[in-house]
């Protein structure tokens, strides 16, 4: 239940005016940013340059708390370290963080995610955030960060962020701040946490009238509506692990990293020195020498298995480990598949295939 | 892994502009490395420094900072192999040829100094003991062209209990010395001193002599050369053959003959000269009256074969065809000659249009008893007996305007003696020399010249001939300045002998490339060093000598036709050839089979293999490569690498510098 | 589509192949199909949807014999891989099928991809059978191919590097281009050498710029401009672009265009010392 | 545009990798016969021009490298017979995309410089520091 304290309306120009106000402030303010017909969250120096009509952005949240690349340590030869050049910018300044000598995060203010990549921090909150392994660089970098979610309006056909508990187009799990546009001119802002409160500090809006509340509620039902995609993984799927269909399915897949690297929730990755720094980066599955060990051997060489593994890695080892399924529904992997296989129609198939022996 | 690095002063070569002490103090600062400096690393003590600090330090690789590899690397080696270390962990950084002498800056060249150190020592981090592959030798060598340089070397080789093969171009061996009268200083005469030579080469059992036949390809590489020589028709079977002579009398056709330069006939069926080595007549198929019929309408009988009809020995055979002869050789000795200066871009000599206006050459045939006019001296115009002859120096030589700066050495000599010659011939005929500089430096030569001066009183006059009229009475009148008194000279002759100087061999680009020797801008050989090899290549194997390599005259291309047998002789002592370890080589876990690798490998030394598990992959054949890394730029995985230069190393070396 | 039924039914009828791989349309979207029964081959469909090139599949049935659904540009390179002896001719049957442009998924309107604007392959140059094309044979030529390339090149470099750094920098490393590109079927690409490490792994700037400079050179002379690598890109980058301006300095300097014939040496390993005078000097001292 | 580092301060850093055949023997007969020339290029010995791979152009721009030369043997006077037209098409076709990319054509020569040519040498490298000079620092990747 939204509690009525926290609402407000707001225009779009004193939402620009408050963001521009973070900038000032020396935040760092993340926003969704139009590139070549695509959207991406990039850093934002004004608040202009902020794309306001885009269904999703390319790249999930994630990459700005779990970097694609991120100097772990530099153990430079005593010149000023080599150029970071890492895709967002760090403070200069020498001094270290508790991680390494690396330089502290700044603060950062992610806008206009939607609410399933909100959410998908939540679920990476669990592997990183472990009590016996917490990830420092991880745990640094979350904090630090603030998150304003835009509600979704109208979800696209390869959404599925409903098939999940605290889901939803609307749903305000994991964000500091959900807004609603409820008009042309006219958002609805939720403050969520103590976060949300700092950003917004004198909630001196209008209250929400109740016509607009009820807007909202008709907003939410359209919005859901528009999902026609369900996620039903089967029950006995760990008996499934040598269905015949499993070799069928990964036919067509060409073993890229798209679906792993654009997945709101994976989080592999590989560690390895290029010049005087140690590097933590991205790497998915799905490559043939994800699973190379120091002698040569690959345990999981073919193109099958590897498929296999994704799928088995989301929706079996996860909710073993954590309790919930490694997806939050945001079908990137469904959008951005070069040979468009949707992983909801192979859960299908592989759960009325027969246990072959 | 402990790096030696050795800084060498060259007495002041180096330390003049480089600051030696700070490269050491610099190269001692990074990690693993011990740095020194000695006067002259590669002397004796320097080198025993070298192998004491080896085994003193226990080092894992040297680094000598001294002058280029070029000079001293294989010295260096040796000190390796001395010290107990392998020779190839051997780098060397070149701060002399291309930091000391070339720079004047001080800071910046020690500043080079030691980046060129750094990169040495990058390389030498990666650098993989090699060990030089046994190559088994060939013993048989293959000499390019049959002149006095060609015969002298297979003489020498084939004395020696190799085999020999002479290659040569035209009809006989003998080559230019053939067509001389006479040889400076001591007037012997050139046939009588050249046919024995000439006799010795064609009765040893170990030379064989292939005339009128090219090489047409050669591959392979040092102790492993395969030649395919293309042995023209002579339209005439050797062994039948006795060289009565009966063809070439009873032959009607009559041509100009190139032996004769052009002064005197030969026919179709000819020998180019009496002591003709083999003594077997060619049929020039160009104007035989025979074959130009048979190429009118190849199904008819063909017109005259009246040397046919008179063969007592049955010895022409019109139907013979080019024989190609593959065979291997150890080594291959080029001693193709030079050929004369074309004097017809000389428009003030008369640009070759006044028949009387001849080169040496032509003249040394005319002085030649068993020249065109049997040793007669008489103008080619209206034969009448010449009483007065300039002799013009340097043409086509010392000449940057056309394209020829050096001086052909030998020019003085021969003019100072067929000056003689014309004087034993014609007691009171006159000579003048028209002459820059008299270059007499051999033995006996100055004497020579001045015997010609005094005894002979050909006059000599220094300056250049300005202009060569034909005058009415068909008369030359020579315009020269004679700077000695200062005045201009006109002098009226019957004829002018132009020293025309030595040029290369017209067939030098070709055999270079064939054989993949480098020639200079002048288009003779580049010898190894050009003190210290003049007989050697770049290429291991491949010798050179005569006038090929640069105008020279007959005792020093006999001397150095020697020293490549020599060098032969000592290639082929050997029992087994070490061959360099640097070659190519494949890690056929990442190879596709792509074979980009044997598209572009010039010495196609890579074949497939099948693996275990039925994927096909390339192979390089160890004995085949020479390690130029073509395949390794060409393939898409670099699986292929080179050892001894390998990406590694390469991309240390770039890294270094950052 | 009858005719290409029945064409997959008879080859897996006889068994002379064991699989038939071409176009089957569900839930809306063209998608890759692999048939190895007769009795399901009526999925097979072609249209202007089908713009995979079906030869980037032989990676995993490299010796198996196998029937492939073919396009002009896609048959090229089957020429390239057999000049490249990665597969043996027999073990292929290719169904060309003749095809007069396909859509570009990434452009708002879905017209034709700029490839087919000037495409000279409208029946593939290799085939073992072909199937006529039943729609309108509209010829859309769309003016000089290598208009935009030239364009490009006028800027000035300094103005093309801030376009190439900034595409760059979307880069995520996800290598789907040379996942789905048939010319990349190495068995260990260049990137994942680290001895030496020619390419840094990691996405960053320079990552990036080498990883797709080796990319675009190791297509010299192969790329047979089926424009996979540009659609599979998630971020949009231009990499066709790249391989265009190759395309079209092969053309230019060797008059080469890949995948013609398979017998001939690839332009890139191959020399003629006088054909080459069109490298102007200026290019080496 | 960022401000241009005052130009005559700028020392670029250049590196030329030599055949060790022809361009190699050029220089040092330029050493020999005492020519005098830039002291910006740090030579790299390789057998032959075919051994450059067009790769080490890219990785040694991007290790902030200002320049790098490649030199060969004139064609037809290869040691290996066919290296060196092997290495001009490899380097055209990587020089023509680099420069597509952006990177200024100044950074990236090749010359063919035979074993005679000292006076060449000298020049080559004269004018190649010249014009790295004029283009500025590579700082494409800083």
């Amino acid at each position: 239940m939204i509690s009525e304290m926290k609402k407000f309306i707001i225009s779009k120009n004193e939402l620009k005016k408050i963001l521009a106000g973070i900038v000032a402030e020396n935040i760092k303010l993340i926003a969704p940013v139009s590139r070549d017909n695509a959207f991406f969250l990039e850093e934002v120096s004004d608040a202009e340059k902020i794309a306001w009509d885009y269904s999703n952005v390319v790249k999930p949240v994630k990459e700005h708390i779990f970097p694609m690349r991120e100097v772990l340590l530099d153990f430079g030869r005593g010149t000023d370290p080599p150029a970071l050049d890492e895709p967002e910018a760090r403070s200069s300044g020498k001094e270290k963080n508790p991680a390494g000598n690396m330089p502290p995060v700044k603060e950062q203010v992610i806008f206009g995610l939607r609410p399933c990549d909100a959410r998908s921090l939540l679920v990476l909150d669990k592997p990183f955030l472990q009590e016996k392994y917490v990830d420092s660089y991880y745990k640094e970098r979350r904090e630090k960060t603030t998150l304003i979610a835009m509600a979704c309006l109208n979800p696209e056909k390869t959404c599925l962020c409903s098939s999940f508990e605290n889901g939803g187009p609307f749903s305000s799990a994991g964000s500091d701040v959900l807004c609603v546009q409820t008009g042309q001119d006219e958002f609805l802002v939720e403050i969520l946490s103590e976060k949300g409160e700092k950003i917004f500090k004198n909630p001196s809006f209008a209250q929400p009238s109740g016509e607009v509340l009820k807007k909202l509620e008709n907003l939410k039902a359209d919005s859901e509506a528009k999902i026609c995609k369900a996620l039903k993984v089967p029950e006995n799927l760990r008996e499934l692990f040598e269905a015949g269909t499993w070799e069928t399915e990964s036919l067509s897949c060409i073993a890229c990293g798209i679906c792993r690297y654009l997945s709101a929730t994976c989080y592999c990755f590989n560690i390895t020195d290029e010049f005087e720094q140690r590097l933590r980066y991205w790497i998915p599955c799905s490559f043939k020498n994800y699973t190379k060990m120091t002698s040569g051997e690959i345990s999981r060489e073919k193109k099958s298995a590897r498929f296999k593994h994704w799928y088995f890695h989301k929706f079996s080892y996860h909710k073993d480990n954590f309790g919930e399924y490694l997806c939050v529904g945001c079908g990137r992997c469904i959008k951005y598949c070069p040979v468009k296989i949707d992983f909801t129609e192979v859960l299908g198939k592989i759960g009325n295939s027969k246990q072959e022996q | 892994m402990k790096i030696g690095v050795f800084v060498c002063h060259c007495g002041t070569n180096i330390s003049a502009v480089i600051d030696v002490q700070k490269v050491v103090n610099d190269l001692a600062k990074m990690p693993g490395v011990f740095a020194m400096d000695y006067k002259f690393m590669c002397s004796d003590p320097g080198q025993n420094m070298i192998i004491s600090e080896i085994k003193q330090k226990k080092l894992d690789a040297v680094i000598v900072a001294a002058c280029s590899p070029c000079l001293h690397e294989l010295t260096f080696r040796n000190t390796l192999i001395r010290g107990g270390l392998n020779p190839y962990m051997l780098e060397i950084a070149n701060i002399r040829e291309q930091d000391s002498w070339v720079h004047t800056d001080r800071d910046k060249a020690t500043e080079k100094a030691v980046r060129l150190a750094k990169m040495a020592v990058a390389k030498a981090k990666r650098n993989q003991p090699l060990f030089p592959q046994e190559v088994s030798v060939e013993k048989s060598c293959l000499v390019i062209g049959g002149g006095i340089a060609g015969i002298q070397a297979a003489i020498d080789i084939s004395s020696a209990g190799y085999q020999t093969v002479i290659v040569e171009k035209e009809p006989s061996i003998g080559g230019k010395m053939a067509m001389f009268d006479k040889t400076f200083p001591t007037l012997d005469c050139s046939a009588c001193i050249l046919t024995p030579k000439m006799v010795q080469a064609s009765q040893s059992k170990k030379v064989k002599i292939y005339t009128y036949s090219e090489v047409e390809e050669i591959g392979g590489y040092v102790g492993n050369f395969n030649a395919r020589i293309r042995v023209k028709a002579r339209s005439v079977n050797m062994e039948k053959c006795t060289g009565c002579g009966i063809c070439w009398q009873k032959c009607p056709v009559k041509v100009n003959s190139e032996f004769e330069q052009n002064l005197g006939p030969r026919k179709a069926v000819y020998v180019p000269f009496a002591q003709a080595v083999p003594n077997v007549p060619v049929i020039d198929c160009v104007n035989c009256t025979y074959y130009r019929s048979k190429r009118q309408n190849p199904e008819s009988k063909g017109l005259c074969r009246i040397c046919e009809k008179f063969c007592p020995a049955g010895a022409i055979e019109f139907d013979q065809k080019d024989k190609i002869i593959e065979e291997k050789f150890g080594a291959v000795i080029v001693a193709t000659g030079f050929s004369a200066f074309d004097h017809k871009v000389y428009g003030e000599y008369g640009a070759g249009r006044y028949k009387d206006v001849v080169t040496a050459l032509q003249f040394e045939r005319l002085l030649n008893s068993s020249g065109p006019t049997q040793g007669k001296i008489l103008r080619p115009s209206d034969s009448k007996e010449a009483r007065t002859i300039v002799f013009v120096q340097c043409v086509g030589s010392r000449d940057e305007s056309k394209g020829v700066p050096y001086c052909s050495r030998v020019c003085c000599m021969y003019t100072a003696k067929q000056a003689l010659l014309l004087k034993e011939h014609i007691p009171d005929a006159n000579a003048y020399v028209f002459y820059i500089d008299i270059r007499a430096a051999g033995k006996n030569y100055e004497e020579f010249i001045e015997r010609v001066q005094d005894e002979y009183g050909v006059l000599y006059l220094r300056g250049r001939v300005s202009k060569i009229y034909r005058t009415g009475d068909g008369a030359l009148l020579v315009r020269g300045a004679d700077t000695l008194s200062g005045t201009q000279v006109e002098i009226s002759a019957d004829m002018v002998v132009l020293a025309t100087g030595l040029v290369s061999n017209p067939e030098t680009v070709k055999l270079g490339q064939m054989i993949g020797i480098p020639y200079d801008k002048n288009r003779f050989f580049t010898e190894s060093h050009p003190k210290l090899a003049p007989a050697e290549t770049q290429t291991a194997g491949v010798f050179i000598c005569g006038a090929c390599q640069f105008p020279k005259d007959i005792p020093d291309s006999v001397a150095q036709a020697g020293a490549a047998a020599s060098k032969v002789l000592g290639l082929f002592s050997q029992e087994h050839l070490m061959l360099e370890p640097v070659l190519a080589c494949v890690n056929q876990k990442i190879c596709n089979g792509c074979f980009h690798c044997r598209a572009v490998c010039p010495y196609n030394a890579i074949d497939e293999e099948i693996l275990k598990d039925k994927s096909v992959v390339a192979r390089v054949i160890e004995s085949k490569c020479h390690g130029c890394g073509n395949c390794i730029s060409a393939c898409p995985v670099s699986a292929v690498d080179l050892k001894g230069y390998t990406n590694e190393q390469i991309l240390e070396q770039l890294q270094s510098l950052r | 589509m009858k005719e290409l039924i029945d064409k997959a039914k008879e080859l897996l009828k006889e068994k002379k192949v064991e699989t038939v791989i071409g176009y089957r349309e569900i839930r809306g979207c063209v998608v890759p199909a692999y048939v190895d029964s007769p009795c399901d081959a009526d999925c097979l469909i072609f249209d202007k949807r089908c713009v995979y090139n079906l030869a980037n599949y032989l990676k995993w049935f490299k010796n198996k014999n196998v029937a492939l659904v073919l396009k002009g540009c896609d048959a090229k390179s089957i020429n390239v891989w057999l000049q490249e002896f990665q597969i043996k001719r027999e073990n292929i049957f290719i169904i060309g099928v003749e095809c007069y442009g396909v859509m570009n998924e990434k452009s708002a309107d879905a017209g034709l991809s700029d490839k087919c604007g000037h495409c000279e392959a409208h029946v593939p140059n290799i085939y073992d059978a072909v199937i006529k094309h039943q729609g309108d044979k509209k010829e859309s030529v769309q003016g000089e191919p290598f208009k935009d390339i030239q364009e490009f090149e006028k800027l000035p470099h300094d103005e093309r590097w801030d376009f190439w750094k900034k595409q760059f920098e979307k880069c995520i490393k996800c290598y789907a281009c040379r996942e789905i590109c048939p010319m990349c079927y190495c068995k260990e690409c260049i990137v994942e050498r680290n001895i030496p490490q020619w390419i840094m792994s990691s996405p960053s700037v320079k990552g990036n710029f080498e990883w797709n400079m080796v990319r675009a050179f190791h297509l010299a002379g192969r790329c047979v401009e089926c424009g996979e690598c540009e659609r599979a890109c998630p971020v949009n980058i231009p990499l066709m672009k790249l391989n265009k301006k190759l395309i079209k300095e092969m053309k230019e300097l060797f008059d080469y265009s890949a995948g013609q014939k398979e017998d001939v040496k690839s332009a890139i390993d191959d020399f003629y010392p006088e054909k080459d005078i069109k490298i102007d000097d200026k290019m080496i001292r | 545009m960022e401000e241009k580092k005052e130009k005559n301060g700028f020392e670029p850093r250049l590196v030329g990798i030599l055949c060790r055949w022809c361009s190699y023997q050029g220089a040092d007969l330029a050493g020999t016969s005492r020519l005098k020339y830039e002291p910006n290029m740090t030579v790299l010995r390789v057998p032959c021009s075919a051994r450059m791979s067009p790769l080490f152009l890219m990785k040694g721009l991007t290790s902030d490298i200002d320049g790098i030369l490649f030199s060969g043997c004139h064609p037809g006077d290869c040691h290996y017979i066919s290296g060196n037209m092997n290495a001009r098409r490899r380097f055209v076709i990587f020089k023509k995309l680099l420069e597509f990319a952006g990177m200024e054509p100044e950074r990236i020569q090749m010359s063919w410089c035979s074993a005679s040519e000292d006076k060449k040498w000298a020049d080559i490298v004269d004018s190649v520091t010249i014009e790295v000079k004029k283009t500025g620092p590579n700082n494409k990747f800083k």
